[in-house]
């Protein structure tokens, strides 16, 4: 199971803040995780269109697209930071 | 060092005091503090746009960022000490927002120092603002090209 | 925009509240304060050294001068508003000296205005130190080469 | 007449912070001020030894050693400033 988060206009258009996903086999790195979530609907569809504004850490760090994700892990996706 | 996210607002004054109280080999401390504005340049509105302003943020991450940007100033320059105090929840025109202070012999580390965690903190913390405006409701803020900018200056 | 000169101590979150309060086109301010440092590491003497600090300062062309440098950041940076407070008299380890802050709807501009102050400030306005040290007495502080250089940045 | 002040090391070297002077017609500028302060005692020549650290307000503006000076003028010398 892998804990997912969404963030600001993520978590608006995608309508939910968190949720636990059992992810295929298939699936072993945060682009993979993303082409998934892609498919569950058009919230998560329309949320990941455009990846230059999305955001992704794990365990609470920043990683590339390429970082894996293994059972366990908490992965954040949000849009570029707008605090301060 | 210290990191504080909260929903309340601070005391500056007491703030600032605290951070330099009993060191008497501080030369200087320098501070930001940032606030929310009533309107928004880059949508073109003026004064007023703004009504109130929502900020999320990614509870966990945001203070191992923020101890990670205070940590590498502290490694960068020489400070005494220094704070990052950052609010979230809803917050109306006027209102603070955040405040940054460094304080250390040398007012060049200081300034430095407090520019750098504000410049970072723009770009890393998991921090997004929700406007409430008049003219359209309540929309996210964009990023700031300027902020990237200005973050990859300390790289 | 505003300069002070006098004797007294100051109240730094009421200056600064006072500073962007009723303009909520305010980003972000910031600010800078020189304390009394008990060492004089330019003598090679540590900690304890320097019990008590005496400002002399030349009253009329002070303020003038502190006036011209506001108005000089002022014609350089946008700035909602200014202020300079700066403490004449003897003051004690820790003690406040000096306040510059800078208010601003972009935060590059309050902090470069503020440190652009400071900078000049320490190289034209006619303020002396006299510092009671426990090593050899009273002694006049000697003006440092790497202020002039950082006056000089802005030229 | 001039109204002369002295500031920080150069007041104490001269010993008072504030004098009105009668100077000879010759004197005509600050350059041809100060050497004729030199002498008027070993104060003032001390104080004025090393032009290098001296700085010169006339009518609370900073000049050069080459600015005129005229009856009515008030001129301070002091050391390079330390405030802040």
């Amino acid at each position: 199971m892998l804990k997912l988060l969404y963030f600001a206009w993520l978590r608006t258009k995608i309508g939910i803040a968190e949720e636990r996903v059992a992810v295929p086999e298939g699936v072993t790195d945060v682009a993979g995780l993303i082409d998934w979530l892609r498919g569950r609907g058009d919230g998560y569809a329309e949320a990941l269109a455009n990846l230059d504004v999305v955001k992704v850490a794990v365990n609470q760090e920043y990683v590339p697209f390429t970082h894996p994700v293994a059972a366990g892990d908490e992965v954040a996706l949000f849009p570029p930071v707008t605090g301060g | 060092m210290s990191v504080r996210v909260q929903r309340d607002d601070f005391d500056i004054g007491a703030e600032l005091a605290a951070l330099s109280d009993g060191d008497t080999g501080i030369g200087g401390v320098c501070s930001f503090t940032g606030l929310v504005r009533d309107l928004h340049p880059q949508a073109g509105e003026g004064p007023g746009t703004v009504r109130a302003l929502t900020l999320e943020h990614y509870s966990g991450m945001t203070e191992r960022q923020l101890e990670a940007i205070e940590a590498e100033a502290r490694a960068r320059w020489p400070l005494s000490s220094s704070l990052i105090i950052h609010r979230y929840g809803r917050m109306e025109p006027g209102e603070r927002i955040v405040l940054v202070a460094c304080a250390s012999a040398h007012r060049e580390a200081a300034f430095e120092a407090c520019r750098f965690i504000m410049d970072w903190l723009k770009t890393k913390a998991p921090f997004w603002k929700l406007e409430d405006t008049s003219s359209d409701g309540a929309r996210w803020v964009d990023a700031r090209h300027s902020d990237d900018a200005a973050a990859r200056r300390w790289e």
